[in-house]
């Protein structure tokens, strides 16, 4: 066990991952020499030499298309997507021909591949080093999704998505790369002081359907990912109310067993992401579970997520769902 | 190279065909390029400035008197030649037969090689059995070379019981691994930049494995393009990148799709070797793609090849070109039909004669028509059987997730 | 009033705007000299010039970015992508760019423009000729989302989708260009037998946040676009049950009032799509109703859509939603 | 031209930096080419292949002792060159005080054009005012030049009340529609082909207007590079299109990031006329932007150009560049300083002296300081006022729907 902030946490994966498989292979902007933007990739060239750990041309498009080729000759590489935002260059490369590679091809064809990509706001990105575009990628059957939230899922996570043999789509919560984060720009800790910030040092792996009940409850599930999972963490303190957390972790698929028995045991819920909220993937879980849980429900199922809005620079605060509009939620789901 | 035409340069230019319905459509007869004009640049040492004349030239084997000129020459033994006839015959005819079952309502789509034969099966024979085909929809005659199955083919096209892609893509997106021909996807140009992340892996692992891959003129304007350009230029793997310029993307003639020069010279600025090369001529083909084959193994990386033709047929069995194009244009081709060419070579060399070809033709009809049989036992569009329901439901992921696995039992198939 | 299919009532809305407008352009792959492949832009480069209405070259990443310079530059172009699954090379450019741009402005560039594109399945185009990826454009602000039905509402909103200051991405059900589709591959009609083919020659438009009630009823309210709206009317007959069907038209804002008061009515819901179910805007609707309708539902409100799956060809009559599978949700509605 | 530098060739070729830390930098003093090596082809008669040289070369104008020499001396007017040197001092100072204000908190971040101050500037200045800027982040110049006030470009910076951005962007993702300056959005290399768009829309409406945009050597990978030089192929409208080769792309050097030659060259099959300028050469600059504007007035249509220059900054104020090469690289540069350049230029023709200098130099300091203050008096990043939260809803669309005005009204601000 060593105390890891989730960028040791996902580096540490990676460094396993480049021992244990000689076929994992890493390439991204800036992630070679330097290490990346956020430092996940660092030392990592250095280790295992620059074949293995490479700097790739500014190019999302072209990354994800040599990811794919590689993948089907075999290797099992591991691509950084700088910032989420920038993902979308790669869109018609993973959902039209990665995601579909296996289906369409009879089974003869497979590309094992992760992209890892930072993800969300709280960093005064403005419009494009803030988005959180998961739900963009929960549409497209063949992709698996996931979502870190802490230094030790971050590390159990990517370990399963390198070795899963479908392609993944892995989203790291920038402004949780640190220390968590609980909705006060001010209050800033580090990983530190939290349990999820001891990490093992060997190699250990969270299969990719399991949600993970972070505190149990009764009287309202709240369900969230990424940096929400705190935030939520804090609303739900502040609330006063008995809630089961559940940091959901893979969204697709998503764990049905926890989620469904969750609710049923409840009978409300609150969905928290910070993505805007139409088409956001807080509306497929509530369609689901409006349809799995219908007469359990007391309450309307809420959603408190970032707005119909592009993401702004100045005024995130009043973007990113707060303690105080999520613990409204919790309060409201208990009024019936 | 030919000069573009367009209609307007106010307010903006504005690119037209040559030729539109009504026209006569005139090419100057024969190339004015010759198989003596360009040189053979030793592959072991050329780089991407010794090939300049090559990229905007046009690389000639067979000259309009059908006899084999220059330094190109392969000098392909009778045996290799005779093959490469029959493979197109082959082709040709497999098209032809397709199509036809196509317009009777046997095939829901079909999308045919003609007058583009001899491209991907010079090319295929040109290269080692375990170098990766990445292909186009327009080049399946690389599996006559590779020998896959004629009613493996048909079972795909026809999409029934036996078609190894379970009825899940449209007719002629065929995947044959054991051919190492890769899953063909109907997304224009996504292949290309594929093909040099394949290209990576097989230098990766240390196997002498070259990847070959092709787009048309017009996918040469998709971003993949420049991406697969690009990160060959950067990483050097040994990949053979081919623009197939048959004139026509659909009804947009190239004139409207870019007012760049040849599409080969677009390789210089990369730091890749380029060349533009008749593809109607089977030996110009099969000797370039020999010439990059070999700096590819070498490890000393990709070349880009535009292959300069004309799409003979329509762009599908969905497409009507006469409403773009005069009707007998591909007649004036200056590159001539490439199963007539080397038919011609083969008879002038004395190799081969009026005989034999007709001979070799009713074999093959004879086999496509015995192939197209056996494949309709599996299943046929009209009337099934066709791949079980639930084979939309596998292989979407390694294993069946529980929500898929779900709505196979609504579904209840 | 002209007999007019899909195609003749979308080429009318062009050329009546081609005419009012000396802004609108028209270009995208094929659209020029031949009139688009399914022929939506026959005859107008001939009444209108080639600087109006041209070809451009195959790339859809730049035919968005030059409509966004053109917008922004006063223009008003409408561009067609060939098939609604070769939209996603210009991902980027429409939910980071076109999307963005009139807010990232502050106001002070706008571009308005229109995205054609022939969208869904039933004409066995396999993965790659049949996707319907509404949702995926409904999760970014800044873009309106239309999706018509009939020749008569395709020309209607057509003209408001490029009067609109807003960019919008325009849905056609290729499946129903030439006549409406009830579900049965065999049955073929045309629209010639159908009120909706009566199509106004002159100029007129339907706003973009209306839905329509296609046929009232009390039992049960059915929501759907696109060619689903008419599968959705045969699954309504085939189950004898009085159903509301709702042709939603806008998704984009879509038309709260019409939906809330008829689900508030009925107490029933079933919500049609074809594209894959999970994250389908399907979902948000779902979510959507449910929060705003939770004391009124008498059953869970079901989706019937596509499978989490790639679009097949040989089976794609099992992969789209059917009147069967529509009528049986209806009728489980009215089960408690 | 300089040569790549790789580290290895197996299994694929990597690139490198020419220098890493600890390393000591050395490009060799000066440029090999000289003023005089290229000739100025008449604008007005040339087409793509009359530039083959001068997409491989780099046209100067400033030689080595700071004389303005060969057929690309623009001639330009002293108060020309007075005002450009204004403009550039204007802009590093301004970028010092910004990067100080986001040093002690002021700004959530910044980015300097150091090094690159000639670019934006003499580009700007060579083109008319009714022509539109199409810029990355590293253009920000181009707004003295057409005269917008400093208090309104720190209000933004800093997101408060003034802002006419509202707070919703970054620092430096200026907007200004009275300068023709088009609004600066993070994804690089979307606007290059955008710029084409904008270009026709002139085209379109008969307006004697031009498009001039830029990106960086790294951001030339992107698609969108190759969308724009491809539509303006197609298309020809009134486009100046700028690769601003400054080495680097964050830790990314240049020989990291492709294989290529120059990225002028790029441009040539394409069928564009394309140059290479020295980018700290403000004459040389200022000149070959000219020559393009002439050509695309007079409906020639585009021109590309490889501005060849060295980031001598950080990224960005995020970015340590001691990580990933030598400190004192810039030094070592070439091309010099380009404001330093012009000013011995003009010091040597009598024309500039130090005193002179110095004064201008405080006096541009005390407007930026009176300017930074003002600035703050409608809020500072650490205490405010900002926009307010309403300003998170409007301007999505034209009117705000009913879904937003619901979640404002959730808000309650
Ligand atoms: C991304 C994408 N856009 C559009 C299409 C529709 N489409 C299929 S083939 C084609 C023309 C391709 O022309 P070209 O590249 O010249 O190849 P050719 O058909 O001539 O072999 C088009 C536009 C597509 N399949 N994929
Ligand atoms: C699409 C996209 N991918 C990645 C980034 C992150 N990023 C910002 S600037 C930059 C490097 C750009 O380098 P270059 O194009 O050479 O321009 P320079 O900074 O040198 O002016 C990167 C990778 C981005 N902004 N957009
Ligand atoms: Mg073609
Ligand atoms: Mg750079």
């Amino acid at each position: 066990m060593t105390k890891m902030n989730m960028i040791a946490a996902l580096n540490s994966a990676l460094e396993h991952q480049l021992e244990r498989d000689e076929n994992v292979v890493i390439f991204g902007e800036d992630v070679g020499y330097f290490g990346g933007v956020f430092r996940v990739t660092a030392k990592l060239q250095d280790k295992f030499g620059a074949h293995r750990v490479f700097d790739s041309p500014l190019a999302e498009g072209g990354i994800a298309a040599i990811a794919m080729g590689m993948g089907l000759n075999g290797l099992r590489p591991v691509a950084e997507i700088q910032f989420a935002d920038y993902i979308f260059p790669a869109y018609d490369q993973i959902v039209n021909e990665i995601a579909k590679l296996r289906h369409r091809s009879g089974g003869e064809f497979t590309a094992p591949l992760t992209f890892r990509t930072p993800a969300g706001g709280g960093i005064k990105g403005g419009h494009h080093h803030s988005q959180s575009p998961e739900a963009q990628f929960t549409h497209t059957p063949g992709l698996k999704v996931v979502y870190c939230s802490n230094p030790y899922n971050a590390k159990g996570l990517l370990t399963s998505a390198i070795e899963c043999n479908d392609p993944v789509i892995f989203f790291e919560p920038k402004r949780c790369y640190r220390g968590p984060f609980y909705g006060d720009p001010h209050n800033v800790p580090t990983w530190n002081d939290h349990p999820d910030g001891e990490v093992p040092d060997d190699y250990y792996s969270i299969p990719l359907e399991q949600a993970r009940i972070v505190k149990e409850g009764s009287a309202c599930t709240v369900i969230a990912w990424g940096a929400m999972v705190h935030v939520s963490e804090q609303a739900i303190k502040d609330s006063g109310i008995d809630c089961e957390l559940i940091d959901l972790q893979t969204l697709v698929p998503w764990d049905r067993d926890t989620v469904v028995n969750s609710v049923k045991k409840t009978g409300r819920c609150v969905i928290v992401h910070e993505a805007p909220k139409t088409s956001g993937f807080g509306a497929e879980m509530s369609a689901s579970i409006q349809e799995r849980c219908f007469y359990n429900l007391e309450a309307p199922i809420i959603r408190v997520t970032g707005w119909d809005t592009p993401f702004p620079h100045t005024t995130e605060w009043d973007y990113l769902p707060s303690p105080e509009r999520i613990a409204e939620a919790i309060k409201k789901t208990q009024e019936e | 190279m030919t000069e573009r035409k367009t209609i307007a340069t106010t307010p903006y230019t504005i690119g037209v065909a040559p030729f539109r319905p009504g026209d006569e459509s005139s090419f100057g007869g024969s190339f004015t390029e010759k198989p003596e004009d360009l040189n053979r640049p030793d592959p072991l040492k050329c780089d991407s400035q010794d090939t300049v004349n090559h990229a905007s030239g046009l690389i000639r084997v067979m000259d309009d008197d059908n006899k084999a000129k220059g330094e190109w020459n392969p000098k392909l033994s009778t045996e290799d030649m005779i093959q490469g006839l029959e493979y197109m015959m082959r082709l040709r005819i497999f098209d032809d037969r397709m199509l036809k079952m196509q317009r009777t309502g046997k095939l829901s789509f079909y999308m045919r090689s003609f007058g583009e034969e001899a491209i991907a099966i010079a090319q295929t024979m040109a290269l080692e059995t375990q170098d990766w085909i990445f292909p186009s929809y327009r080049q399946p005659g690389a599996q006559f070379v590779r020998g896959r199955d004629m009613v493996s083919m048909i079972c795909h096209c026809i999409g029934n019981t036996e078609d190894n892609v379970k009825g899940r893509q449209m007719p002629v997106h065929y995947t044959w691994k054991e051919g190492r021909f890769i899953s063909i996807s109907s997304p224009v140009g996504t292949q290309f930049s594929q093909a040099v992340g394949v290209a990576m892996a097989s230098a990766y692992k240390g196997d002498d494995e070259v990847c070959i891959s092709w787009l048309g003129d017009g996918t040469s304007a998709q971003g993949d393009y420049h991406y697969a350009l690009n990160f060959a230029s950067t990483f050097k793997p040994p990949v053979i990148l081919n623009v197939v310029n048959n004139q026509w993307a659909i009804s947009t003639h190239k004139n409207l799709a870019t007012g760049g020069r040849t599409f080969a010279e677009r390789g210089l600025a990369y730091d890749i070797p380029s060349l533009r090369v008749d593809g109607n001529d089977f030996l110009a083909l099969y000797s370039v793609t020999k010439w990059a084959r070999e700096r590819a193994g070498a490890g000393l990386g990709p070349t880009h090849i535009e292959v300069y033709t004309y799409r003979a047929g329509a762009h599908s069995s969905s497409d009507d070109p006469s409403a773009y194009r005069p009707d007998n244009e591909f007649e004036c081709w200056p590159g001539g039909d490439p199963v007539e060419r080397l038919k011609l070579h083969l008879i002038e060399a004395k190799l081969w004669d009026e005989k034999k070809h007709a001979a070799l033709e009713k074999k093959i009809d004879d086999e496509v028509m015995t192939a197209y049989k056996e494949a309709c036992e599996f299943g046929d569009l009209a009337s099934g059987p066709y791949p079980p329901a639930s084979t939309i439901f596998t292989e979407v992921y390694e294993t069946v997730p529980w929500h898929v696995q779900e709505q196979r039992e609504e579904l209840g198939k």
